[in-house]
């Protein structure tokens, strides 16, 4: 029953808009929005082979590793600049300059230091997604309660515990809310990252039929890049409710009314 | 450096190093973008070791503020603190705290248990020694069926009370508490004064202990004192001559009792309509 | 013919006066009407010191490794080349009218971005039912790259500002958006049982209590979406040829100007700095009351 | 859409009109053109649009955003293929034919021991975009001369990084066009082959297309476009001065390299033969499934 | 649905429409991932308009939850709260309500007088009187001259202080306070006290109030209802017969003072040891 229920929030909205979708496609046919026929067809034909094997799962491996070294990279940093203030001043300049700059151009030059490989693209995901983790973490460490942060302070709560005792959980809520913008932005940077100098993947196989003009295909490829997305959240939704499970609690008791 | 009208407000004060801990001219100020706000203006006293002060004043004058600079959260503005001789320059070791706002002062995502525990645990205390310590803090706050409970989901005053099971089963050196019973029953009330006293007497730990209860500051203390409004002087600071072995009902009925209450009273009535100690006013009654 | 506006003439400048010493990107102040003390002024500059420090650290390594030849210079010039390129760019119309078009495509389509997410988020973020509603096609939405829209947006829009706008909008929605659900989720309780048992209103409750409880998070979104916003609107101009400071860039770069490249590349970066300055100094009008900033401000 | 080409006429009678190019010197044409007023010669005002390549100009004369565009050929073919009702109606350019005195070429490291196109098997060489002109071409080349076509590695990379690339060692060859051939030529490389010139016979590169939709409503316009382009095409062809003089007017070239590189030929006529070869070239590589119609494609 | 060895555990009722508040077998169970808490097990009282109840009872029996499900912040789990005869199914209007946590329920990105003014404006009163009612309320509880603080530049008791102005200004008709004095001194407290009953007396508000000071709920209330402890029934319903005009140094050595405060003291003993009431016990002594 509740299994169910989940199901009709999930399926919900997308199955109305996906009927808007196909209404709205009946009459005239614009080359450049297929209808959901076409476009399943196109699914079916395009990703249901060994595009699996040699697209998608090395363009998948890829993402895990580019998002996870920027969630670690991101909530080490962050913890480090957000608790030390002559740190932020003299990094935040810095930082936001690189923060500035746009990834087709950054790519060149990581291509320069790194050569073409795998790990330039990993390079790219993380130098793109790694931004909300740190901005959100470096923010949360600073929101701690003054209280709380007294209370650890006089416990003689220092270093690493006070750290895992205190920082991390307090800004938890604040470092998952960077999590989940990091996750949608790896991917959006793993296809960034395979448009230079690649020869396969999820990304290149999009913009090839972008360019090709195998417009279903390039818009059933954008639909796996959302199914991978809708998965990887809902992974981290599941997960978020057990790290925060306090959090939850906290804020959720008392909202009978 | 003292203006005129207001004479150097000093509390007692110990020869040398017979002193625990010892505030010296203490000043704050607070700065904030509508000016300066001159929270406590020369505070001087000494504790010694093991010894019990009770510290009362109105509202909005400087107790938790002292505190803070003692337990080394604030830096005073002028003056010093000094712990043992040493100055205070950050939170010493084996100081324990229970804050005012105890609401805030607790882990919302560590349980009853883990919170107390976490002080002893980042000392490194063995877990047997541990498990006792925190069984017994909370056993004596009557805290024993909620272990595992959040913070958030305990009443106000189950919360302070977990606030000072953990104070206590830290087995700290110097316990500073901010009006660590506003939010429990008259009853709990009472067993908790004579927990304090129990730990004060069996841990010889140092006491700084904040209330507006003048009953309590009275029954806990071996000294009482008194803080003027803000901006804070000392206004008294008197010596509680009760016999040491207090209980409840006994030592509440003394005659003593009562006028030493009275006292205080009457001192905490002049402080809160403005009127200042001169300095000769020192000292006990 | 509507002016062809290449990689701004190099053989044709014509100097703005005056634009150096004046300063093209005023760096704002950081108190209002200017009137505080000296000592003010003094503090504010001194709490830069460390942050121009960490630009000449970066810009002495970058200095450092084509000299070293980590890699060669004419890939990628030293960090004084670079900047004596950008300043002859300061001096040319044609780099400010660039600059112009980018931070206008910029500006419009981060406060599109800002509102929409804004009132969207503040709505689905008050209610549960909503929130789950909606989650997977968020979800969904979220990971579409603003460049594989690219197309739709050429053909809704055309070789105009709106394409890039349609880009920069879409790509910078999703941060605010996120910061704002987990933002207006943050309220605390007490407060908000205050706000209801003295009868305010839903509208009153999102004003008074749930908007501030969410500022943090929003400007956290906001200082996210900006340098977003920044980059889509680069992009866009690189990809689609829409007049900006990325058409420029690939202008550049199709010259073999690498030097010009970076400098662009340069400016880029530091109208992100200069962004991130204003956000600071709003953060410190609107969240004084913060203990992020509060905090520090006691210390 | 409805262009407004064939019902507003502008000032002094001209029929205005967009036309989508890319700011490369094979585009130079047009510009010639407008420069030197065979527009107006035949009855329009042309606009040109610049646009970065097929991804933004198909769509944008698809959706009437533009009444013509400028593409390269193999683009053209894969685009009707799909189902594009894309037309040409002009040529871009072509070939010079002439082996190591083409616009487009195959570079090599002096050192890396590659001479022809048979040396390039087993190698990895970068182009601008797969499965398209390059490395169809490129293909066809190492197959004339006797080696195995398909055990090559083709990586896609933008043109202006094509440079360091090959300096660097990442990728052993690179297929690229002018102004990037002359810049890297100044490196100790040499061609391998000159893959337009070589493999193919007269080919043409690029073209300008418009819609059927447009052919058919305004056919007078398109065929005053076509007077103009064969004029344009034939007068560039036979003044290269004005060609290199108008190059640095749309693109970031510095004089010295415009008076450098190789210009393509502009030929005045479309070349169907071209078109088949290409389209044949296309389909056995697998680009497409089928020929298109070349009545339609090519009227 | 009574257990048998818990018989209906009442306070004071009244017939038909006399009552302004109505608790009728209010239960509140809190569900927890650790297991269902029964906070509040059966608790039955009425409020005529214009009464004045005090509410005592130990540590964690539940006096927030009953405050919070008066208020309608929370829904019974069982049973119901009628205002004014009507079911209480949201916050109700003209309820003002001063929270036990009043650190957390000060608005900290609004100035005192902000969070003071809020309810009024968002009531739409003038501006001419919003600033009169404000004034009045910001001088009676001795906040006047912190108008323009953040609520977090105030010591604890004066932050309680705001909350207090701001329920005040409120003009409610229904007045609800969580142990609104814990954090002001007994100078302060005693001034509050006398605050709230003239509020009371001028403006005819039903005032339910919370306090862990017997002293003060005897002289504070008409009528004292003592909880047991939780799960929770009601103890006692008493009736303070004292004269209608009381002022802190008369009333206070009363006998009849005297006699009420050790009654009610005995009752909260009683229940703190954990004693409940027979079905008898009940009404006035
Ligand atoms: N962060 C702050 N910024 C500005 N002023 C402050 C700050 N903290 C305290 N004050 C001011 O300092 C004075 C003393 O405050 P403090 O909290 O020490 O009083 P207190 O004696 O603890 O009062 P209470 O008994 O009400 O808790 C008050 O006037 C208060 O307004
Ligand atoms: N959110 C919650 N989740 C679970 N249990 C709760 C929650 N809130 C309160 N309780 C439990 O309900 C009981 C009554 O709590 P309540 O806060 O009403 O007590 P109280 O009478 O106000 O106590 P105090 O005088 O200490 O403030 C307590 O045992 C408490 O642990
Ligand atoms: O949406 C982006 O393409 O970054
Ligand atoms: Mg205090
Ligand atoms: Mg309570």
């Amino acid at each position: 029953m509740r299994f169910l229920k989940t199901l009709g929030y999930v399926l919900a909205l997308p199955l109305i808009l996906v009927a808007i979708w196909w209404v709205s496609t009946l009459g005239e046919t614009n080359f450049f929005v297929p209808t959901p026929a076409l476009l399943a067809e196109a699914f079916a034909e395009t990703w249901l082979g060994d595009r699996i094997l040699s697209d998608v799962l090395p363009s998948i491996g890829r993402l895990v590793v580019g998002v996870s070294s920027a969630i670690i990279f991101g909530i080490v940093t962050g913890l480090l600049i957000g608790s030390v203030k002559w740190l932020r001043d003299l990094t935040e300049p810095v930082l936001e300059f690189f923060r500035a700059i746009p990834p087709p151009v950054l790519v060149p030059v990581l291509m320069l230091l790194m050569g073409i490989s795998d790990s330039m693209k990993v390079v790219v995901i993380i130098s793109g997604c790694i931004w909300p983790v740190l901005l959100n973490t470096i923010e949360g460490v600073r929101a701690i309660d003054g209280v709380l942060s007294d209370s650890a302070h006089t416990y003689g709560i220092q270093g690493w515990a006070r750290v895992k005792y205190l920082v991390l959980p307090s800004a938890g809520p604040q470092i998952m809310a960077g999590i989940r913008q990091c996750l949608s932005i790896g991917l959006i940077l793993m296809v960034i990252s395979e448009m230079f100098a690649s020869s396969s993947g999820l990304g290149f196989a999009i913009v090839q039929f972008q360019r090709s003009f195998a417009i279903p295909e390039m818009w059933s490829g954008i639909v796996i890049l959302g199914l991978i997305g809708v998965a990887m959240s809902f992974i981290f939704q599941w997960t978020e409710r057990r790290v925060l499970r306090w959090y939850h609690g906290l804020r959720e008791v008392e909202n009978a009314i | 450096m003292q203006s005129e009208t207001t004479p150097a407000p000093a509390g007692k004060t110990l020869p040398g190093n017979e002193a625990m801990l010892s505030v010296r001219n203490m000043k704050k100020v607070y700065k904030t973008d509508g000016g300066d706000i001159e929270a406590v203006r020369n505070l001087t006293f000494d504790l010694k070791a093991g010894e019990l002060a009770c510290l009362v004043g109105p509202s909005g004058s400087g107790k938790t503020t002292l505190l803070k600079c003692i337990a080394g959260l604030m830096a005073p503005t002028e003056g010093e603190v000094l712990l043992d001789g040493v100055k205070v320059s950050g939170p010493p070791k084996k100081m324990a705290v229970v804050f005012q706002e105890y609401g805030r002062s607790l882990f919302p995502w560590m349980r009853v248990r883990e919170n107390v525990e976490l002080p002893l645990k980042n000392q490194g205390v063995p877990k047997a020694e541990r498990d006792r310590l925190v069984d017994d803090a909370l056993e004596a706050v009557g805290l024993a069926h909620v272990p595992q409970s959040y913070p958030w989901q305990l009443s106000g005053g189950m919360q302070q009370r977990v606030a000072i099971a953990r104070a206590v089963a830290y087995q700290p050196e110097v316990l500073l508490m901010d009006e660590p019973f506003a939010a429990v029953d008259a009853q709990t009330r009472a067993d908790l004064e004579d927990l304090i006293r129990t730990v004060w007497r069996k841990l010889g730990v140092t006491v700084l202990f904040v209330t507006h209860d003048i009953d309590e500051s009275v029954y806990l203390g071996e000294r009482v004192i008194i803080l003027s409004s803000s901006p804070t002087v000392i206004q008294e600071d008197l010596t509680i001559d009760l016999p040491d072995e207090r209980d409840q009902l006994n030592t509440r009925s003394l005659p003593r009792f009562t006028e030493l209450r009275h006292h205080v009273y009457e001192q905490i009535q002049l402080a809160k309509a403005g009127h200042r100690p001169t300095a000769a006013a020192q000292a006990g009654h | 013919m509507q002016p062809l506006t290449p990689i701004f003439d190099r053989h044709s400048d014509r100097p703005l006066a005056d634009e150096k010493s004046s300063g093209p990107l005023p760096l704002p102040r950081s108190f209002p009407g200017g009137e505080k003390p000296r000592p003010g002024k003094m503090r504010r500059s001194k709490k830069q010191l460390p942050g121009l420090a960490g630009i000449i650290g970066f810009l002495l390594l970058w200095e450092l490794i084509p000299r070293v030849g980590v890699v060669e210079p004419r890939f990628l010039p030293p960090a004084s080349e670079v900047i004596a390129a950008l300043i002859t760019d300061f001096s040319l119309t044609a780099f400010w009218v660039a600059v112009g078009e980018t931070m206008l495509a910029w500006a419009i389509g981060l406060m599109m971005a800002i509102v929409l997410a804004v009132v969207l988020g503040f709505i689905t973020g008050s209610s549960m039912v909503l929130r789950k509603f909606t989650n997977s096609t968020v979800e969904f939405l979220r990971p579409i790259p603003s460049v594989a829209l690219i197309p739709l947006a050429v053909l809704l829009f055309g070789v105009k500002i709106e394409s890039t706008l349609m880009l920069v909008v879409y790509a910078s929605f999703w941060q605010v958006f996120i910061q704002v659900l987990y933002g207006v989720a943050d309220v605390d309780n007490v407060a908000m049982q205050t706000a209801k048992s003295y009868g305010l209103g839903t509208m009153a409750r999102v004003r008074h209590v749930v908007f501030p409880t969410a500022l943090p998070y929003l400007m956290t979104g906001i200082r996210l979406a900006a340098s977003v916003a920044l980059i889509l609107a680069i992009t866009a101009e690189l990809v689609i040829g829409s007049p900006g400071l990325g058409r420029e860039i690939a202008l550049a770069q199709s010259g073999g100007a690498i030097s010009g490249m970076y400098a662009l590349v340069l400016a880029t970066g530091l109208i992100g700095v200069v962004i991130n300055l204003v956000m600071r100094f709003i953060e410190r009008k609107t969240l004084s009351w913060h203990s992020s900033i509060r905090s520090e401000a006691i210390v | 859409g409805t262009s407004p080409a064939a019902k507003t006429a502008g000032e002094g009678g001209l029929t205005p009109i967009k036309v989508g190019v890319i700011t490369i010197t094979d585009a130079a044409a047009a510009y010639v053109g407008v420069d030197q007023g065979f527009f107006e010669e035949e009855g329009l005002k042309a606009e040109l649009v610049p646009a970065q390549g097929g991804a933004a100009i198909v769509p944008l004369v698809v959706s009437g955003g533009a009444d013509f565009g400028f593409s390269n050929v193999t683009s053209l073919i894969i685009g009707r293929s799909k189902g594009l009702p894309l037309q040409i109606v002009s040529a871009g350019n072509a070939t010079t034919g002439i082996e190591g005195k083409d616009f487009a070429d195959v570079l090599v490291k002096d050192d890396s021991g590659i001479e022809d196109a048979g040396d390039l098997v087993h190698k990895k060489i970068a182009v601008n975009t797969l499965n398209n002109i390059s490395d169809t071409t490129v293909r066809a080349a190492i197959e004339a001369a006797g080696a195995d076509g398909s055990n090559v590695t083709f990586v896609e990379m933008p043109f202006p990084d094509m440079r360091a690339a090959l300096a660097k060692g990442n990728v052993d060859a690179v297929a690229t066009v002018e102004p990037f051939r002359s810049m890297i030529l100044e490196d100790k490389t040499h061609s391998a082959v000159s893959n337009y010139a070589a493999p193919l016979t007269d080919l043409m590169v690029t073209a300008y297309f418009t819609s059927e939709q447009m052919a058919a409503q305004k056919p007078e316009v398109v065929e005053a476009f076509k007077r103009a382009m064969s004029k344009s095409l034939k007068y560039s062809d036979e003044h290269p001065d004005a060609v290199r003089k108008i190059l640095p007017e749309f693109t970031a070239m510095d004089d010295d390299l415009v008076n450098r590189i190789v210009l393509p030929r502009f030929p005045s006529q479309v070349n169907r033969d071209s078109v088949n070869e290409v389209a044949e070239l296309a389909l056995k590589n697998g680009l497409i499934d089928k020929l298109p119609d070349m009545e339609k494609f090519v009227p």
